[in-house]
């Protein structure tokens, strides 16, 4: 079927993407760090599966598979990492500070939350039909800024979709440290619908999220959608302080694997060699293109 | 004359009037309280939908502003109390001055955060401070303040239609004041030069040659006069001012200007001492001319007492000016 | 019963020292501003009725009748509101900003939170077997400070009660236009237990708090007392934006009425002849003290 | 010889096993992992009770902290970059700094944040900052940073005794940096000064008579080494340097020895220029010595790019340095 070979595809382009920058860090052809999705492609695939082009997105550190699911070329995200002049944004940002059409992403924790809010809210006022995304870790129910934008949110009726990726860890830490009582309470204390799916499945993935976004859409007020995930790769570059046996456990949740199945091996294939051409490409045209200079803007 | 929060109520109405993207934000500011220091006064009733009252919650009022300014509208804040903008350094410092040139220059965020600062009423250590030093030199963030002499009207004007965030930084003393008029008042023996663009500068020039230049913004251009009078009555020292109503970026050309003729600079600010706007002031006089001669007043390094007896003694006062004058002429 | 002639004396005594606060504004004799605790004073008193005198306290902005209640001088608060040197932290801090043993206040709000909670942490530490009790009130909630203070305390089962005040507005701001959702979900949300009480009675006050401090004390981990109450008085000095209307109908809920209704007429006037000799003395006293001076403590 | 980071590790190691009230608090700074930098390692594994990772909440985890201290334990909290002290900005400016004056003297607030600043990692702009320039001057605050040539772990060890709040700047290109010795490597030709107490200063003097004096803390020191050395090999310029562990409150004593003998001042910082820790050591330089010149470098007034090549040039270098003293000897 077409449709579970595109998501197929876009969980694969993510996955790929991921494991070549890895890679390149090793070459040296890359600075700095990075945050892998590897893992949770199904969040991202699904999400984006169901959302229109002119939708406003706000996502944070680990924000490679969603501007890939969200349609981003892969292209100027290489070129973005290796600090090219062709960047996303001319290689001021990097990984985690990204901008194109509409999606944005930034480096602080929760920060990002009450800037999506008032991006929901102008979408409100301009009527504008466009509905504002915006993703958070289970880590990141730690920041207070979350809480006063949940309860403006709610006050507010604003079409904002608060996306819960909860891949149980933060950084080091695993969810039974950082978030006390209950994830979903969090939300609906507020007043704020909760979807919640403990899956790596991208079709009932999909299917959550085509409900919250039809809720929010509606013009009812904010919904959350939270998605309890795994995350295979290290929190960034560093070393992973979880067991080898864990790694292991949680492979057998991989989201390639689960929606793979459903697909022929001649589309898996398929798949697999246009983005390895897709990856390929985007990576070697961008280590050909000039690094950024300063103009000369500012005294010295 | 209109006092100067006349004007600034006025540059709101008239900017909800004249551009439907203008809109408000901050705590209690809906009609009949129309803020705590009434600056927000009667716009609630005129554009109801345009007016949000908010929680309290100042790091995501600033944010939903950071938000609504990226996509097309034109917010304007209110911080209750200056003191609570320690509660903002994360919108202001790591989004609203960063967007622009961290996504290359293909965003801009026009917000405007006002808020009251400053001591001498009585409020206490949360609520008396000049807080404004935090955000002089972020990239990104301008900061401007109003003062009596300038129109607070054009001024704050020009800050809502600028693309880039300010900071606008008004004293609670202030609001009261009527606006002063070149040429009347204690004004009269001074020949009033204005320059720069949006946000001006004025450089007072008295009669005489003056000895020394004062640099100053805000509500401090009310005591600077003061103890130009006293200067001139008592000692027969003449004195230039140098009013600022841009802050950061530090743009000190008027300065300058004056400096080359006077070569003696005393800054002027409420907030404490160390690294406070006059230690960029003083920095930047010092690096561009060799042998000026620089004195500071401002608060000692301590926190805004509530007894008027304690916040006296440590908030600047007009015989401080006078001294460190004197002592700068000496 | 003199149990009752205690509670009522104790909120005889707050709400004559705000009284003459208020009054003592238009003399000229205070400047600045405060915020009187009148119509709110059966919470203070239910509450420090069933506390040991060790236990710590934090409070907010409206902190006199706390103060009172928790067993503070009368004299020394009207000290430090007249800006003398025998006030309770020499005429520095104010209304808003006072300590005394173990009972702290502080003017920003939501602030306070994490810091009793760090104090609570403290306590458990050092096995004193103090509790940690922090005032806020409805508009607080919109403040991240306090969730992450929440996460926090529940997450490290320390021994601390958070009580809500809510009287029904933040200064101008009905709860309506400040919260959504649900008050006691904001606490369940993180697994703490609530207690709740819309009253104006002192007596069912007082027994809502026994219950949790006990909780509190018995090491189970936070808890939260949510009291719905009144305020009678204008937000601070300024004006008050409620209708006249609203302002007869609360009074009804007075809470010196209700309680006084346990009382003979005998008690009623004792109770007022031994406050009223209080609050005079404390205000004459502290009306003769010193201006505190400022040390040589820091360069000009 | 150990690197900063082997002696801050012991600091906080021998804190812990010497005061029972030490208490560690912060992300992810449990072991194995042992914090963002590790720092923090094998204090869990030794304390367990005592070391407490924290949920994602800064703002409350030096709220936490200042709670701590109030009430008897002496906190230690580690903020995992330098660009979150904007969420702390409130508690540290209206808590922290506030209470011990506020409250009459009657408490005392020893409370350590440290955290790791600075670019040249290519982290990009919520990962690169300099921002300890926001708490400069904050009455009641002090600011600490330490250096490879003083010994970092008796730095921390000072802030841990100190009953005042202290925020501790770590650049994060020193952690792998082994301890200089006086006498050995570049600093053969320095005579080295140690003045102060607990934060104590260093002033480096050269063999022959210096031209100009650079003023430099942590990191930076290694730049101003490098630029002296090219002074001196490439100009014959001979240099001291004042090396400051406590940036604030501004203790400049040992700076306005060196500017005696040389009269030239040059400010070394990673900051942004404006409002920068130069800038006050250059206001309180020129206040109290007329006829000073001056010079400061610093990063511009921008954020920090994660391009190399834009890095690079919005932080200060070597070179940047080497020109500014040229300029000022000219
Ligand atoms: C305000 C702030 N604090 C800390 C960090 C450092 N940091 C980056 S990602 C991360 C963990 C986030 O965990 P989570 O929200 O669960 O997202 P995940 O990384 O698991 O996707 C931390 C602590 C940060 N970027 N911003
Ligand atoms: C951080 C902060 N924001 C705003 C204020 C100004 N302020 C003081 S009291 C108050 C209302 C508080 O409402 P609530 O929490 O319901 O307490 P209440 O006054 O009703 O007792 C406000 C907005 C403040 N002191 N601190
Ligand atoms: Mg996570
Ligand atoms: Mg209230």
């Amino acid at each position: 079927m077409d449709h579970n070979f595109a998501l197929y595809k876009t969980m694969l382009l993510i996955r790929r993407f991921e494991e070549r920058l890895l890679s390149e860090f090793s070459t040296g052809k890359l600075v700095g760090t990075t945050h892998a999705y590897i893992g949770q492609e199904a969040d991202a695939a699904g999400i984006f599966s169901v959302t229109e082009p002119e939708d406003v997105v706000f996502s944070n550190h680990r924000c490679h598979g969603h501007f890939l699911a969200y349609g981003g070329e892969p292209y100027r995200l290489a070129a973005e990492l290796m600090g090219r002049a062709t960047g996303l944004v001319g290689g001021r940002g990097g990984s985690q500070h990204i901008h194109w059409r509409n999606f944005y992403s930034n480096g602080i924790q929760g920060g990002i939350v009450p800037v999506a809010t008032g991006m929901a809210l102008a979408e409100k006022v301009r009527a504008t039909g466009k509905i504002t995304l915006v993703f958070i870790g289970d880590g990141t129910l730690g920041e207070g800024a979350l809480y006063e934008s949940l309860n403006i949110a709610a006050l507010w009726k604003l079409h904002i979709l608060f996306v819960l990726e909860d891949n149980r860890h933060a950084q080091t830490t695993p969810v039974e440290k950082g978030v006390a009582g209950s994830m979903s309470g969090r939300f609906a204390a507020f007043g704020i619908p909760v979807w919640e799916r403990d899956t790596t499945d991208v079709l009932d993935i999909r299917s959550a999220a085509d409900e919250t976004v039809r809720a929010v859409r509606s013009g009812a007020g904010p919904a959350s959608l939270i998605l309890h995930t795994y995350r295979f790769s290290a929190h960034s570059k560093g070393d992973d302080p979880r067991s080898p046996e864990e790694l292991v456990r949680i492979r057998q949740f991989d989201p390639l694997t689960v929606h793979g199945a459903r697909l022929t091996a001649e589309e898996c294939t398929k798949a697999e060699s246009e983005v390895d051409a897709v990856i390929n490409d985007a990576f070697v045209r961008a280590d050909a293109d000039p690094f950024p200079v300063l103009g000369n803007q500012v005294r010295r | 004359m209109p006092t100067v929060l006349d004007r600034l109520n006025l540059a709101l109405h008239y900017a909800m009037e004249t551009d439907e993207r203008v809109t408000m934000l901050g705590e209690d500011i809906l009609d009949p309280y129309g803020g705590a220091f009434k600056v927000t006064r009667g716009l609630s009733t005129k554009f109801p939908k345009r007016v949000l009252t908010t929680p309290i919650s100042e790091a995501a009022i600033v944010g939903v502003a950071n938000g609504m300014a990226l996509r097309g509208l034109r917010p304007v804040v209110e911080i209750m109390f200056g003191d609570f903008v320690t509660l903002i350094a994360d919108q202001l410092v790591n989004h609203s001055s960063k967007f622009r040139w961290m996504y290359n220059d293909q965003v801009r965020v026009p917000v405007v955060v006002r808020t009251p600062m400053g001591g001498r009423r009585g409020y206490g250590p949360t609520h008396s401070q000049s807080l404004e030093k935090l955000f002089l030199g972020v990239p990104g963030l301008k900061v401007v303040a109003p003062n009596a002499l300038g129109d607070p009207a054009e001024l704050l004007a020009a800050a809502i239609a600028d693309d880039d965030p300010v900071l606008f930084v008004e004293h609670k003393l202030l609001y009261a004041r009527p606006l002063l008029e070149p040429g009347k008042g204690d004004l009269i023996d001074f020949q009033v030069e204005q320059t720069g663009g949006a946000y001006p500068a004025f450089t007072l020039r008295p009669a005489d040659s003056a000895r020394l230049t004062i640099a100053c913004y805000g509500y401090n251009f009310e005591l600077a006069r003061a103890a130009a009078l006293d200067l001139l009555m008592e000692h027969e020292i003449f004195v230039e001012i140098v009013l600022f109503s841009q802050l950061s970026p530090f743009d000190l050309a008027p300065l300058f200007s004056s400096l080359v003729r006077t070569r003696k600079l005393l800054t002027v600010e409420e907030g404490t001492l160390s690294l406070g706007w006059g230690a960029e002031v003083a920095a930047r006089a010092v690096e561009r001319m060799d042998g000026l001669r620089v004195r500071r007043v401002a608060a000692l390094d301590l926190p805004v007492a509530n007894a008027k007896s304690l916040e006296d003694a440590i908030l600047p006062s007009v015989q401080d000016i006078v001294n460190a004058a004197l002592s700068l002429v000496s």
